[in-house]
């Protein structure tokens, strides 16, 4: 059966990587009063539909298209799940 | 010499590059992303501009063009490349060049002319900067942050792979000096065999006395220099 | 799908009066439909009518030898610039929508006037852009500011055309309203020159580019209104988002379509989308347009014919195509991966007719839509603000005690100090022909053989292979708003003075001119009144610098809860500098030439010594009042002459004109403003010897904004020569002082004022980077 | 009891509004051969790690700060949860 589907895929930068961005929010939360927030790291979401037919092979391009072009192995993570 | 200019969608100093190696008295042409093969050519320029709108990543989507399938190929067998701007940032992401060029500290596109040391003349691309020669050359750019992790970096300096670092006004590597945050203040690096390399700065915006500076010259040059001793073109 | 009846509540809510309904229903005697109410709406707001200020548009000077194009013809104005090659150029506002999202605002208010440059057939070649905001202490301020640059900086860097210049202002005025005025220039041959026509009966009607969603949706009616926090609201759910990536690709695909020479007519959809472009274009042809919504691409399910004509999604663009010529056009969009359609027909009907879901839902007559909106002749009342302003004197302010420090305050001062954390976050050299970066009075490009859009093979075998000669451009963009408010008419002069003043500086002689009106709400009359003043202004200036005016834009109901904004009318100049010898800029070059003044150092017949409405009466005094400057065309015209034939001589090394901050702070500009590089400034001390003329006061002489000044640097031997020459022109010029020495000092009589450079560069380059953090 | 928590952020661009990057990645995995794949959507993801007491009211700082400064309402919409 074709289901619907939808991958959700979460890209951070690596740990050793500068992120300025999540300082920067860091920063800006503790401006505005916020107390008690730590770290803040800032990374990339990304929704792709999914039309395709059997999940085991879905997660098999979708881990193959963060490897090859949603995500840079040098400088960041990724991780999905499948809904 | 033969040069072909990569041209990707929004590619946007391709022209540029074509018109200072004409300006310097070589053929160059473009050539379309689209195109499968590079043809007989002497070396080729990866340009900068915005390839793909540069979403997602910087030269994420432009690395899977057919012309870059063909580039490899053409480095494969010992070709020069030099990418400069977002092309730099296509070859990192090509796995052409080490590292990758994350986003500026500032978070902010910046464009202004800085000062480059060469860390070495011993590369095509250097070898006619005189040692104590400060290139004054312009950048322009949101992403010219260079990371490569730690043993990256060691291997680059060990073999003299770094090229360019952003100096100040009397040659120092300072942080003041450093534009973007870019690790060891790199501008620029070559890959291990010394044929491909990459730099964020514009040599091709400082290469006529009317636009203020000709330093980036020197950096045509020399590969100009290098392709005048190399035997046979390469063919990709 | 059933539309809302036709009600005279539904009519108020499209900004339509009574009168103007009545008029609708005697065009197409019948009640509208809904469609047609949205489309009449969006016509004749103020944004694409001009209902307003059509009137006084007509006071511009808008003809000469070199308008290929003139005002209001067609989306932007054409110049000759010789040897067969045009420029296209026009300034145009996105205030409303960077209120509401200044990044997207701003961006797609680029993305907006770089449409209309390609739309004529030119390369868009630079950009400026004029920003007014209120004071940076306030967060949402800096907010909107740093807003609005990176999204000026995100669709001009992306698209790959470098943004040369500008202007910032801070006033508490544009609070909650800010200014955001873009400006775009392109090159073309004359043959290339092409027009948002929809000619040739039966040729087939191409819709390219992105998917048609419901973004902006009545954008232009939006710019026509006052903003409110409630028209804020109602308009969050349909801010347009720009694709710099996509009209990269629309820009090279259409440049590259016109040298097929498939193409009829050509027009973006900007404001008004579908509904503008299809009419505007059968309305200049003379023709009918049938169009097909159900063949437009949409992104979003559901569309009604309403919204997909008003909607005002960005990156699109109308093309009429010669028939029998499809396939060329459709290889040159496949080739560049666009997503197009072929939507409609033109016709000889003279009518828009608008076919959705096999009903035919728009059925009007296209000229008398386009060319026969309402005009208005509103009432015009002097302010009565102004008997204040006028009734100001020096008499009960002390002269200053500490000129040392005020210089310092002005240079610090948002609207004085240095703009480079604005442009540095612009790509200003992408094409590789910036030859004066920002930081100097004016830009300078040069146009080179690249520059142009390819030709045809036809024109190709005309021209030949006779090369391209190089030209070089000058352009500056300005408005004092607080001189316009304290005096429509010299403010209006002096918009127009000081741009050709900061192009005479840099070695130009004036092309043209475009405009942008920023105003409050028209319907008010003092308000009118300040628009029909400025115009007159204006006019009178470009007329005077032989600057036809070949469009612009006007942007009304600037208004925040606070009251209008102050009046802006912004003014670009574009010039050309004939040789590459005369390329000026503003710093000085070398120690121990000699600095002249040209230019009286005081208006001895204003009573307030050019201080009326100054930087310093602001800083120092924390007062925006007093009649300002008056400006002479007469003299002004002149000393640009002079400038330019001393410029031309080869003794000139360094010109600045004198504006806010007066004398004082020009010198020091002159000391401080050369970047060489990153944290790299070149300092350069001067030393000057000022008189005081009887009765004229310390501050006046330093601060005071006396008008058409220049304050020039030449080698110590030429000094003499160069004074002499200035004055057998009618100039005044004199001697001031000499350039080097690590500090600027000033002697006045017994008075002697040391600066720091040190300290002096890095309050002026640091101000706002500091405000910003 | 302070326990060590974290928030994870997920801001996306607002359906009705034009996401050219998602069309462009999407393009871009259609012309790599990724059958099935059909809209991408791409966001951002936010990671603050909360040292703060009590779960409630961190969750409303959260909101506050997702709807102040981490989203920019006009374009975006913005969940999260507390782990
Ligand atoms: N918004 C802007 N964008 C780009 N450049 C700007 C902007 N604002 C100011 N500049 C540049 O900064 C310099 C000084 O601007 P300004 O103080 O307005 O000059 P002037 O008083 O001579 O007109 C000019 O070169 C100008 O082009
Ligand atoms: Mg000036």
């Amino acid at each position: 059966m074709h289901r619907s589907m939808k991958a959700k895929i979460v890209i951070t930068p690596k740990k050793a990587v500068l992120d300025p961005q999540g300082k920067t929010v860091q920063n800006a939360l503790i401006h505005m009063g916020y107390a008690g927030f730590g770290a803040v790291h800032v990374g990339k979401y990304i929704e792709v539909e999914l039309a395709g037919a059997d999940p085991q092979a879905v997660r098999q391009q979708i881990d193959d298209a963060c490897r090859k072009i949603l995500s840079n192995p040098v400088i960041e993570d990724y991780r999905f799940e499948i809904e | 010499m033969n040069f072909a200019v990569l041209q990707f969608p929004a590619s946007n100093c391709d022209q540029d590059a074509v018109h200072v190696l004409q300006h310097l008295g070589h053929d160059a042409r473009l050539l379309w992303h689209k195109e499968p093969s590079l043809g007989t050519v002497d070396a080729v320029i990866v340009p900068g501009g915005f390839s793909y709108g540069d979403y997602l990543r910087t030269g994420a989507i432009a690395r899977f063009s057919p012309v870059m399938q063909a580039l490899r190929r053409f480095a494969d067998n010992g070709g020069f490349v030099l990418g400069i701007c977002n092309g730099f940032q296509i070859l990192c992401e090509a796995h052409l060049l080490p590292g990758a060029l994350v986003r500026n500290r500032s978070l902010q596109f910046c464009c202004e002319t800085v000062y480059l040391k060469s860390a070495t003349a011993d590369s095509p691309f250097t070898n006619k900067i005189p040692a104590d020669k400060w290139l004054r050359v312009p950048i322009a750019h949101g992403e010219g942050c260079y990371f490569a992790d730690d043993e990256t970096l060691a291997k680059l300096r060990a073999r003299g792979q770094i090229l360019w670092q952003y100096c100040d006004e009397s040659g120092a590597l300072t942080d003041a000096a450093n534009p973007n945050g870019s690790l060891l203040n790199i501008a620029g690096v070559c890959n291990e065999r010394r044929n491909v390399a990459g730099l964020m700065p514009h040599p091709e915006r400082a290469s006529e006395g009317i636009l203020g500076s000709e330093d980036g010259r020197l950096i045509f040059e020399s590969l100009i220099e290098t392709l005048s001793h190399s035997t046979a073109a390469a063919v990709a | 799908m059933s539309e809302p009846a036709i009600t005279p509540e539904l009519v108020a809510k499209h900004n339509l009066t009574p009168e103007e309904y009545q008029k609708i229903l005697e065009i197409l005697g019948r009640t509208p439909t809904y469609t047609e109410l949205g489309i009449f709406s969006v016509m004749w707001s103020e944004h694409c009518s001009y209902k307003n200020t059509r009137p006084l548009l007509k006071g511009f000077p808008t003809k000469s030898a070199t308008v290929l194009v003139g005002a209001g013809e067609e989306n932007a104005g054409i110049l000759d610039m010789g040897d067969g090659i045009a420029i296209a150029f026009k300034i145009e506002s996105h205030n409303h929508p960077s209120a509401v999202e200044p990044f997207q605002g701003a961006a797609t208010g680029v993305g907006g006037i770089v449409r209309d440059i390609f739309t004529m057939g030119a390369r868009p070649v630079c950009a400026l852009n004029s920003l007014r905001f209120g004071e940076l202490s306030n967060p949402e301020v800096r907010r909107l500011f740093s807003g609005v640059v990176s999204g000026i900086a995100h669709y001009g860097n992306c698209f790959g055309i470098p943004t040369l210049g500008g202007e910032v202002y801070f006033d508490k005025s544009y609070e909650g309203n800010p200014l955001v005025n873009a400006f775009c220039l392109g090159v073309l041959r004359h043959e290339q020159i092409t027009r948002g026509a929809a000619h040739g009966v039966g040729n087939p009607v191409f819709y390219v580019g992105p998917a048609t969603g419901r973004d902006g949706l009545a954008g232009a009616a939006f710019a026509s209104q006052d903003l409110t926090e409630e028209s804020a609201e109602h308009q969050r759910g349909a801010v347009q988002v720009g694709d710099p990536f996509m009209e990269k690709l629309v820009c090279e695909a259409c440049l590259e379509l016109l040298a097929t020479g498939a193409v009829a007519g050509m027009q973006d959809m900007g404001a008004a989308g579908l509904t503008c472009s299809t009419c505007e274009t059968a309305a200049r042809a003379g023709t009918g347009i049938e169009i097909e919504l159900d063949r437009v691409p949409q992104r979003a399910p559901g569309m009604t014919s309403y919204e997909i004509m008003l909607s005002e999604s960005q990156e699109r663009m109308l093309v009429v195509v010669h028939r029998g010529r499809e396939e060329e056009v459709q290889r040159i969009f496949d080739k560049w991966d666009l997503p197009w359609a072929h939507i409609g027909t033109v016709t000889d009907s003279g009518r828009m007719v608008v076919r959705h879901g096999g009903r035919i839902v728009v059925d009007i007559p296209a000229k008398q839509i386009a060319d026969e909106s309402p005009v208005y002749q509103r009432e015009a009342r002097e302010p009565k603000y102004l008997q204040e302003v006028r009734a100001f004197r020096l008499d009960g302010m002390a002269d200053t005690l500490d000129a040392v420090g005020e210089l310092k305050r002005l240079l610090a001062w948002p609207s004085i100090a240095s703009k480079h954390w604005v442009y540095r976050q612009y790509d200003h050299q992408v094409r590789a022909g910036t030859v004066v970066l920002p930081g100097s009075d004016a830009a300078v490009i040069r146009i080179k053989a690249d520059s142009l859009p390819v030709m045809s093979a036809e024109l190709a075998a005309k021209v030949g292979d006779k090369p391209v000669p190089e030209k070089l451009l000058a352009l500056s963009v300005d408005c004092n708003a607080t001189y316009v408010y304290l005096d429509p008419y010299e403010g209006g002069k002096i918009a127009v003075a000081e741009a050709a003043r900061n192009l005479a500086c840099s070695g130009a002689v004036p092309l043209g001119a475009t405009d942008n009106l920023n105003f409050g709400n028209p319907h008010n009359p003092e308000i009118f009144w300040q628009i029909q003043e400025s115009v007159r202004g204006l006019a009178d200036a470009c007329r005077a610098f032989h600057a036809p005016v070949t469009g612009g834009n006007v942007s009304l109901y600037n208004q925040n809860p606070g009251g209008p904004i102050d009046p802006t009318p912004t003014v670009a100049l574009v010039g050309l500098i004939a040789d590459p010898a005369h390329i000026t800029t503003q710093w000085f070059r070398d120690e121990g030439d000699a600095i002249i003044l040209l230019g009286d150092a005081v208006d001895l017949a204003d009573p307030l010594r050019g201080l009326g409405g100054s930087a310093h009466l602001q800083v120092a005094h924390g007062k925006k009042t007093g009649t300002p400057p008056r400006m002479n065309l007469e003299k002004e015209k002149t000393l640009h002459t002079t400038l330019l034939g001393l410029i031309q001589s080869g003794s000139v090394k360094s010109a600045h004109d004198c504006s806010e901050g007066g004398l004082a702070v020009a010198v020091a500009e002159c000391c401080i403003s050369q970047c060489v590089a990153r944290g790299t400034p070149r300092l350069i001390g001067a030393e000057l010897n000022l008189t005081l003329p009887p009765g004229v006061r310390l501050d006046a002489l330093l601060f005071g904004e006396t008008q058409s000044r220049v304050v020039i640097s030449v080698a110590d031997h030429d000094a003499v020569k160069v004074v002499e020459r200035a004055r057998l022109m009618g100039v005044p010029a004199a001697r001031i002082g000499t350039v080097g020495g690590a500090p600027l000092s000033v002697a006045v009589g017994e008075a002697r004022l040391t600066w720091s450079l040190q300290e002096l560069h890095d309050l002026w380059w640091s101000s706002i980077d500091r405000l910003m953090q």
